[in-house]
């Protein structure tokens, strides 16, 4: 049953690229949203599914895949993410044929994306890693300015340096105990007898391949490039959803399921996610291009996703998955925002934005809402799920990464009140009187964003002991 | 399978992978980065089948070393098409002509 | 109406009200000045609604929102009824002070949408809903004091978020070693689990630090001279009536009320207290921009508060409380009547200001009596609770104390005199010949100075509401 | 013992033919040194017993890459003669500390002594059976990457149109 | 009438009238005149029928710990009497005085107001409305000053200031009173001068004292004399605030503390005192203005009456208190004389003045008998005063004697210097047109010349009937047993041979300097420009020793100070964020954008995991 998540999108792309002319322009967009929307919905609802009948004509073939609430809230998030950059996209793109080849990448990332999510072995999660790679190579370099290929081609690089990684992760894992999947390597390293040092050590080696698919400091070269150069309907995909599961997905999964509450581990997470939020923080104040800000301001959330792992109980899982879906929210609704400027006023440099709060309210106000959002003000989600990270940290004894995480979200406030300064809430220089507020596109995707981030923020409380709580937080949390 | 033997496979194995990661930090020209990206990849083929080989899973190593292959040929495609659009740019292969996002 | 739903009309009549605001706006302009005074209006009701059975008998009403715990006792009734007493007479005045000024739709949702928040933090019970509404305030105080949009506005307001939220966040990491040590957010909880022993000293300075940063102590007071810049009805709000307020009522809800605290943090927070009343003070008789020395003047009195509250003796708890009503009125009137000489005379620089006492009369009046009852002088209010404040000093055994507060009462003298001098008396500036501010302003300066001097002349009132909720507070309840 | 030295010449020389690959001062050339690499490296595979994975690499990598190679070559007409001599010096700065550099490492590895692996019958599970049972998930990933490395090729070679230039 | 009715109509009947004469039309001057006088001699009536009333109030206030305790007996009756008395006087005289001023229904009203404050804080029994009453005059005093002329509001802020500071000093000291004995009803009030007490008492004495009007919180009242109006200084200056300060004194002294002759605090009044006498003598003895000469007696006066208190013997506290209404009367009576002068010759400048005593001889007489009283010649009030605080001081102390001594002579010469010039001496022609003041303003004169002539002659009844009722018992008794006697014929001989010599060497010193310079006015030159005290005079002159200016160069640079701490701080905030946009630019600079770079950073992190992971 949850091989449709991948089968269905596959078909539909070799449907869709069958007959091309006599399509018009709105079928690919129309497919793109309906299964993006089927993501959100069958995530929400994936408990009351039958989940492991057989589908009638395909019934031999299993491809091992598993689902629980971690899956769960990918599923939701990459669905909401695709939604928001189809929508972008349509406004954005200017060719024709540019606008088509979109869609159809758009859907082979939905399909690496839903894959990684539901399998469960270490090899496969490098093959659909590299299948979403791949496709956003070509989105970043799909409308050929030397700047997106340039960022496409360092991040090809590194991601293939991440590959060999991987790679020699696998091979170290089938070399000790012959089997790749995460259920054999997590008995193998909790039976007495085995080897476990070397196995520990390919572990590692194929986190290290995550780490720089999910663009943590030091491994974090890539991402800005990537990010900034990218069109804007790619980077609200890239910022949104692909870097967090081809990075921190697969880092969640091992800490719940491979290494669990290994000390060594956590360290390591520890120390990468607390270099990651310092360090994003403190480059994205200086910058004056609004996207390259953003950028170095996910590397820092993300350092936030990874330091909550580093907790290593089941309190810090819960916290980064709940942050991680807060950041896919609200920092895809920065990029659509971001996009919206730019559709209106050609560039994304903030010098030349001054006061347009006044211009364009409805960007204006949800950029606000995200921004205070990600710094963790209260009556936003974002809070929360800090408040998570910081009661995690704090319980797992943690007690000065807690406070590192919580004097940074000053630094992460600091750089958003540069950026409302400069760009939004300013005085209209006179050349901008002609700006209007950014077309339906843009702001639909935003304003849904927002309402997302203020429910979930508002009543959170009420949501913890809900049977709806998706977010799996239900678990050791008591207030 | 010697000792010996092995050791000597592993070698070749992380000598062919160093040469192509040298090669891939210091070249200037973007094709022979990637020569040196698929160097690795051989080296890591090799490694694949050396694993499933040593412990009787030959089967499963060459499904890996298969599945490999394809991917990263297809790595390379698109890296190749990366470097013809930045010839159309800037005329020329030159990695230092792909340096200008900074900061 | 039982009294549970008056304490969430109190929070959510304002809170929900004010983000109706806009859309009102766009409609007609006189609507959604009077919706928006309504909305206060309602929220001072529910306060004066809660007050008979919160003083009558002695039972604490509880609701909940959003599953966390809200507490109305006697404290919580009285700072509320005040903070919104005068945030009406501010919004009131506002009226024609904002007319010609663009963004006036967002500048009525943060004044309201700041009381909503105001009253929320006030009743709540649970540290993580008392840190929700203290950031929503710090957020309304932010696009406020950047109102008029200019380079330098912005940048000050930046500056007050900033030092605001970084005091928050230590506070909250003060909340979660507090979590950490009882299981439990819940204020009751944490008490009935710490059962008089005194909190830690870490978290206590973290906490601290939380308190002095949003009501402009010293380490951190800069930011409040600086928002000056807002205008002045904001300024009033911010500075004179509830915003400064948020942390004293928060280090009583927690350092009177519930918790108990380690000989170290009385002198901490009395030698703080004690150094910003002087240092500010000081500066506030230096400066020459009239809302600065306002602003100033704000800090040095806040720390008379701290003084009361930190003493623990019930003289200087019931001369504090009754310090937040006096200062709130007098310092209200304070700014609304730099307000009018600025729209007025489109100038705050006091040494172009002078003899206005001709033109505008009755803000002259009452600018000096708002000014004598913020000094302490009889007969207006201010004078029992700086006399009761600096007795509960005194009787706490800390007669130094005491005395540096006496020398900052004589500098609180000295600079308003100063500033009353330079402003209404002496020969009038040249050139300028300003009229009356319009009747509403007017009329609103007047309401608080008239306020002030009944608040004095029938002390008795207020003095017994205070009396009855320090008894509470501090567990002797009668 | 004759079959044992034969792995290590094969061994010797898939070093050599990668240093080669590096040191070429010719793009060609290196080229071709990559695709001598990659018939190494299927022979041997056919000496580790996995047949089918050495066809593959030999028909996909020393085919298919060297064409691609080949092709990404003359499209791109890179440096005439004078270049290359002017290049050449220049690369020897870069790269004279190569050799030496191997050498230390292979050296330094050599004295590792890896156990002895007893080796079971080859045939235990036949590879097809293995790729079509356990390893569906992969298959339907390859088909996946291909289909996106089909949009690679129709995104980013086809011939720029005027008006992008 | 209830006796609380009573009590609280004589504390705010004066007050209430005084807001109803504001809501008359200023048109209307007659009709607030007539309400002015009439609410003021109703205060009086009030005020005088409480005499030999005990009784006590106690209405709720200010929560549980503070309650309007008001008490009714001997010596409140007397002190509220005599500024009753005084403030209806003033009235009358103000009448013809205040007619053509711009703010005259203010004048009245204010005075009034002072009048129900007073009342309310002699009648009061708990410290804390004392303290009420107390400041309330501070806000009448700034009014009363303010309205003399426009640039009047300079020396109406500094006395604000100086008597704001001392009524905080005063709240300080009744909150270590709270601290120490837990209740500030004063009947039932006993402080030991051990622990906290003697600095609550010194705090006290502070607020009573500056209220009097002594060193070192003097120097507003010289200003006052010039800038504000007449009956103003004639009003609180010199009449009500002398009671006021020595009524609390005295309360402090012989109540709510026990004082002992031996302890440190008695002396430290008696020092205050004697310096107050000495300084301010010295300092009225050059004025050149009328008013100015009287504002310096008064200061110095109340040095005599601190002294008396200050000796804690019951001759010199009965010497003190009766000194203290002795002042009251010819010291108000010497400004009403100063504005009558003022009214009609048109100024208080003594070399303009001279030779106008026939044309206003009946001013002059008072003026005659007004001086005599304050010199202490004999068939006056004030001599018997003195007498009894020189009894007193001798007892204690003769160096205190000496300067008491010292001071009258002072005081005789300054005022024969002031009488010759003014109103003997040639007459210049522009003051013939001089003619004697109206009735209104000469009747309170007569009136208080009389009292002073009635006080003088038969002692006996004020002080056996009004002042030494006003003692604790147990000094009275200590009193009788040591058979003495306090009124009539002072029972010293020396004393009195002492006090004649010091009267006459004045005349002989007047007639040396009168024949040195040819004029009254020069007559005191000589000691002005006597080597010693030359220098000592200039620099007064410039207010170098005036402490409310030092105070103020103080506070200065206090603020300095405050401000560069205040910026530093602010520095150091704003400089956080200049730190953060510095390391921004660093770590903005490390990316280079060379993409081997960022490969070779992932390289050196990797390993470093992978040994971490190796042990």
């Amino acid at each position: 049953m949850l091989t449709l998540f991948v089968l269905v999108p596959l078909l539909v792309l070799l449907l869709l690229n069958i007959s091309w002319r006599a399509l018009p322009r709105i079928v690919p967009q129309a497919a793109v949203l309906v299964l993006g929307f089927a993501d959100v919905v069958f995530g929400l609802a994936l408990p009351t599914l039958p989940v492991n009948s057989e589908i009638p004509v395909l019934s031999e073939l299993h491809f091992g895949l598993v689902a629980d609430d971690l899956t769960r809230v990918f599923l939701v998030s990459i669905g909401l993410v695709i939604c928001a950059a189809a929508f972008v996209n349509q406004e954005s793109m200017t060719t024709e044929r540019a606008h088509r080849n979109f869609c159809s990448l758009l859907l082979v990332s939905l399909i690496g994306m839903n894959g990684a999510v539901l399998l469960s072995d270490f090899f496969s999660l490098y093959v659909f890693l590299e299948v979403t790679a791949i496709a956003s190579f070509i989105l970043i370099a799909i409308e050929r300015g030397i700047f997106a290929v340039e960022g496409a081609f360092r991040y090809l690089l590194l991601s293939a340096v991440a590959a060999m990684f991987m790679l020699t992760g696998v091979g170290l894992m089938v070399f000790t105990i012959g089997d790749t999947t995460f259920s054999a390597v997590h008995e193998s390293l909790t039976i007495a007898n085995g080897s476990p040092l070397l196995l520990k050590m390919a572990v590692g080696i194929f986190i290290i391949g995550l780490f720089i698919k999910g663009g943590l400091v030091p491994f974090h070269g890539w991402l800005p490039g990537a990010y900034s150069s990218a069109p804007p309907g790619v980077s609200v995909l890239l910022a949104g959803i692909v870097t967090k599961v081809s990075g921190i997905y697969a880092l969640v999964r091992i800490a719940q399921d491979v290494l669990v509450s290994d000390p060594s581990l956590s360290m390591i997470l520890l120390v990468a996610g607390s270099a990651s939020i310092v360090v994003g923080a403190i480059a994205a104040i200086g910058q004056s291009d609004l996207k390259r800000m953003l950028a170095y301001s996910s590397i820092s959330q993300v350092g936030y996703i990874v330091i909550a792992l580093g907790a290593g109980t089941e309190l810090g899982i819960v916290a980064a998955t709940f942050h991680l879906f807060n950041h896919a929210i609200f920092k895809s609704l920065l990029f659509v925002d971001s996009a919206s400027v730019e559709s209106r006023l050609g560039t994304t440099d903030m010098g030349k934005m001054g006061g347009i709060g006044a211009k364009m309210p409805w960007t204006g106000t949800t950029t606000g809402i995200a921004m205070l959002s990600a710094a963790g003000i209260p009556p936003f989600s974002g809070f929360w799920s800090k408040l998570l990270i910081v009661l995690a940290l704090w319980k797992a004894g943690r007690e000065g990464f807690a406070i590192l995480a919580v004097v940074a979200s000053v630094l992460t406030l600091g750089y958003f009140m540069v950026m409302q300064h400069r760009a939004f809430f300013g005085k209209p220089s006179t050349q901008l009187d002609s700006v209007k507020e950014a077309s339906a596109g843009y702001v639909v995707p935003a304003v849904v964003f927002a309402l997302i981030t203020v429910l979930t923020g508002v009543f959170f409380p009420l949501l913890k002991d809900s049977p709806l709580s998706f977010l799996l937080l239900n678990k050791g949390l008591s207030w | 399978m010697s000792g010996e033997l092995i050791t000597l496979y592993v070698t070749a194995i992380v000598l062919v992978a160093v040469t192509g990661l040298y090669y891939l930090l210091v070249t200037t020209s973007l094709i022979r980065a990637v020569i040196g990206l698929e160097l690795v990849t051989k080296s890591i083929t090799l490694g694949l089948i050396l694993a499933g080989r040593l412990t009787g899973k030959v089967g499963l190593g060459q499904a890996l070393a298969i599945t490999l292959i394809v991917v990263e040929v297809v790595v390379l495609v698109v890296a190749v098409g990366l470097i013809l659009l930045a010839h159309r740019h800037t005329n020329k292969v030159d990695t230092r002509d792909l340096r200008s996002i900074k900061g | 109406m039982t009294e549970p739903s008056l304490i969430l009309a109190a929070i959510l009549i304002p809170s929900l009200g004010a983000l109706l605001l806009p859309l009102i706006g766009a409609a007609s302009k006189r609507a959604r000045n009077a919706i928006a005074a309504l909305l206060v209006l309602g929220a001072l009701a529910a306060n004066v609604a809660l007050m008979p059975s919160v003083f009558g008998s002695s039972q604490i009403v509880e609701a909940s929102l959003v599953g966390l715990r809200l507490v109305a006792d006697r404290l919580a009734v009285f700072v509320g009824a005040t903070s919104s007493l005068i945030s009406l007479i501010i919004v009131i005045y506002s009226f024609d002070y904002i007319e010609h000024y663009d963004h006036q739709n967002e500048y009525y949702l943060m004044v309201v949408l700041f009381l909503g928040s105001m009253m929320g933090l006030v009743f709540s019970g649970n540290l993580i809903l008392l840190f929700i509404f203290w950031e929503l305030t710090a957020i309304a105080s932010w696009r406020l004091i950047g109102y008029f949009r200019k380079e330098s506005d912005v940048l000050r307001a930046n500056k007050a978020f900033l030092v605001t939220v970084f005091g928050a966040l230590l506070m909250l990491l003060g909340f979660v070693m507090l979590w950490s040590a009882t299981g439990s957010f819940d204020l009751a909880e944490i008490k009935s689990h710490l059962s008089g022993s005194p909190i830690s000293d870490v978290a206590l300075v973290l906490i601290l630090v939380g308190i002095l940063s949003k009501s402009a102590t010293l380490p951190f007071h800069t930011w409040l001279p600086d928002a000056g810049v807002a205008p002045s009805p904001v300024t009033s709000l911010l500075h004179a009536a509830v915003l400064v307020k948020i942390g004293v009522y928060v280090f009583a809800r927690l350092f009177v009320v519930n918790f108990a605290y380690s000989n170290f943090g009385h002198t901490l927070v009395l030698v703080l207290a004690a150094a910003s009343a002087l240092v500010s003070a000081g500066a506030a008789l230096i400066e020459t921009d009239l809302k600065r020395i306002i602003a100033y003047s704000t800090v040095s009195q806040i720390a008379f508060i701290f003084l009361g509250l930190a003493s623990g003796t019930t003289i200087g708890i019931t001369g504090a409380l009754l310090y937040i009503l006096m200062h709130g009125l007098a310092k209200g009137g304070l700014f609304l009547c730099a307000g009018i000489v600025e729209h007025q005379t489109h100038t705050k620089d006091i040494t172009r200001l002078g003899g206005l006492r001709h033109q505008m009369p009755i803000t002259a009046l009452s600018f000096l009596l708002c000014a004598l009852s913020v000094m302490g002088v009889p007969p207006l209010g201010g004078f029992f609770s700086k006399a009761m404040v600096i007795m509960g000093a005194a009787d706490a055994g800390r007669p130094w104390i005491a005395a540096t507060f006496v020398v900052g009462a004589i500098f609180t003298i000295l600079y308003l005199f100063r500033v009353f001098n330079r402003v209404f008396l002496g020969e009038s500036a040249s050139g300028a010949h300003p009229r009356e501010g319009s009747r509403t302003m007017v009329g609103s300066v007047a309401a608080l100075t008239v306020l002030s001097l009944v608040a004095g002349v029938a002390i008795n009132w207020p003095g017994k509401l205070a009396e009855l909720a320090v008894t509470q507070m501090l567990g002797v309840v009668k | 013992m004759n079959d044992a030295i034969v792995e290590i010449a094969m061994l010797v020389t898939f070093v050599l033919m990668a240093l080669w690959a590096v040191l070429a001062t010719k793009l060609l050339r290196a080229v071709v040194a990559l695709a001598a690499t990659s018939v190494l490296v299927t022979l041997l595979l056919f000496r580790l017993d996995s047949p089918l994975a050495a066809v593959f690499e030999l028909s996909v990598c020393a085919g298919l890459v060297s064409a691609i190679f080949l092709g990404a070559i003359t499209l791109t007409q890179p440096e005439n003669e004078a270049e290359v001599a002017v290049s050449a010096k220049e690369r020897i700065r870069r790269y004279w500390y190569l050799p030496p550099l191997l050498l230390l490492l292979g050296v330094a590895l050599l004295q590792v002594a890896l156990p002895d692996v007893p080796t079971t019958a080859a045939a235990a599970d036949d590879v097809r059976k293995v790729l079509w049972t356990s390893r569906h998930l992969d298959l339907l990933g390859q088909i996946t990457v291909l289909v996106a490395g089909a949009f690679g090729v129709i995104v980013l070679f086809k011939e720029a149109r005027k008006n992008e230039r | 009438m209830t006796p609380t009715l009573h009590i609280l109509l004589a504390i705010c009947l004066a007050p209430a009238l005084a807001l109803v004469l504001l809501l008359i039309p200023s048109r209307a001057r007659s009709l607030r005149e007539a309400l002015a006088v009439v609410a003021a001699t109703a205060n009086l009536g009030l005020v005088a029928t409480t005499f030999g009333q005990q009784s006590r109030i106690e209405l709720p206030w200010l929560g549980t710990s503070f309650d309007l305790s008001l008490r009714v007996y001997h010596t409140a009756s007397f002190v509220t009497t005599a500024a009753a008395g005084f403030g209806l006087l003033v009235t009358l005289y103000s009448l013809p005085f205040m007619r053509k001023h711009s703010a005259h229904g203010a004048h009245y009203a204010l005075m009034l107001l002072s009048l129900g404050m007073a009342n309310g804080a002699v009648f009061s029994n708990n410290l804390l409305l004392l303290l009420f009453f107390w400041e309330g005059l501070l806000g009448t005093t700034y009014g009363m000053i303010a309205i003399g002329h426009a640039g009047a509001f300079k020396t109406a802020t500094k006395a604000l200031i100086i008597s704001g500071i001392t009524d905080l000093c005063l709240m300080l000291g009744i909150a270590l009173v709270w601290a120490q004995a837990h209740t500030l009803t004063m009947t039932n009030l006993r402080l030991p001068l051990e622990g906290m007490a003697p600095a609550a008492f010194v705090l006290l004495m502070i607020g009573a004292i500056s209220k009097g009007g002594s060193m070192p919180f003097h120097s507003w009242i010289p200003d006052a004399a010039v800038d504000a109006p007449t009956p103003f200084m004639a009003f609180l200056p010199a009449s009500i605030e002398k009671l006021l300060g020595i009524y609390l004194l005295s309360r402090l002294a012989l109540d709510l503390f026990e004082l002992t002759p031996q302890s440190w605090l008695s002396t430290l009044m008696m020092v205050v005192g004697s310096v107050t006498i000495l300084l301010a003598v010295l300092m009225a003895l050059i004025q050149k203005d009328y008013k100015r000469l009287l504002s310096f007696h008064a200061v110095s006066q109340v040095g005599y009456m601190i002294l008396g208190i200050g000796t804690a013997v019951p001759i010199g506290i009965v010497g003190g208190l009766f000194h203290m209404i002795n002042h009251a009367m010819y010291k108000s009576c010497l400004f009403l004389t100063g504005g009558a002068v003022e009214r009609q010759a048109g100024s208080t400048d003594l070399a303009s003045l001279g030779g106008i005593g026939r044309k206003m001889p009946i001013t002059f007489a008072c003026f005659i008998v007004a001086a005599a009283s304050i010199s202490g010649v004999p068939p006056f009030n004030g001599f018997f005063s003195k007498e009894l605080v020189y009894d007193g001081a001798l007892e204690r102390g003769t160096i205190f004697y000496l300067v008491a001594v010292a001071g009258s002579f002072l005081t005789a010469a300054s005022f024969l210097k002031l009488g010759h010039a003014a109103f003997l001496g040639p007459r210049d022609k522009k003051n013939d047109g001089v003619r004697e003041a109206p009735g209104a303003m000469l009747f309170p004169m007569l009136v208080i010349a009389g009292f002073c002539i009635f006080f003088g002659v038969n002692n006996a009844f004020p002080i056996d009937q009004l002042i030494v009722p006003m003692l604790p018992e147990h000094l009275i008794a200590e009193a009788r047993s040591a058979g003495t006697h306090f009124s009539g014929w002072p029972s010293n001989p020396t004393l009195v041979a002492m006090t004649a010599a010091a009267l006459l060497g004045a005349l002989i010193n007047h007639g040396f300097g009168v024949k040195l310079y040819g004029s009254g006015l020069h007559a005191a030159d000589h000691i002005h420009d006597s080597p010693g005290l030359r220098w000592v005079y200039d620099r007064a002159e410039r207010r170098w020793f005036d402490p409310y200016e030092l105070f103020m160069r103080g506070s200065a640079y206090f603020a300095q100070a405050a401000n560069k701490i205040d910026r530093a701080n602010d520095w150091l905030v704003v400089g956080l964020g200049r730190l953060a946009q510095f390391a921004s630019r660093g770590v903005r600079a490390a990316h280079t954008g060379n993409t081997s770079a960022y490969i070779v950073w992932s390289l050196i992190a990797a390993t470093f995991i992978v040994i971490y992971l190796g042990q």
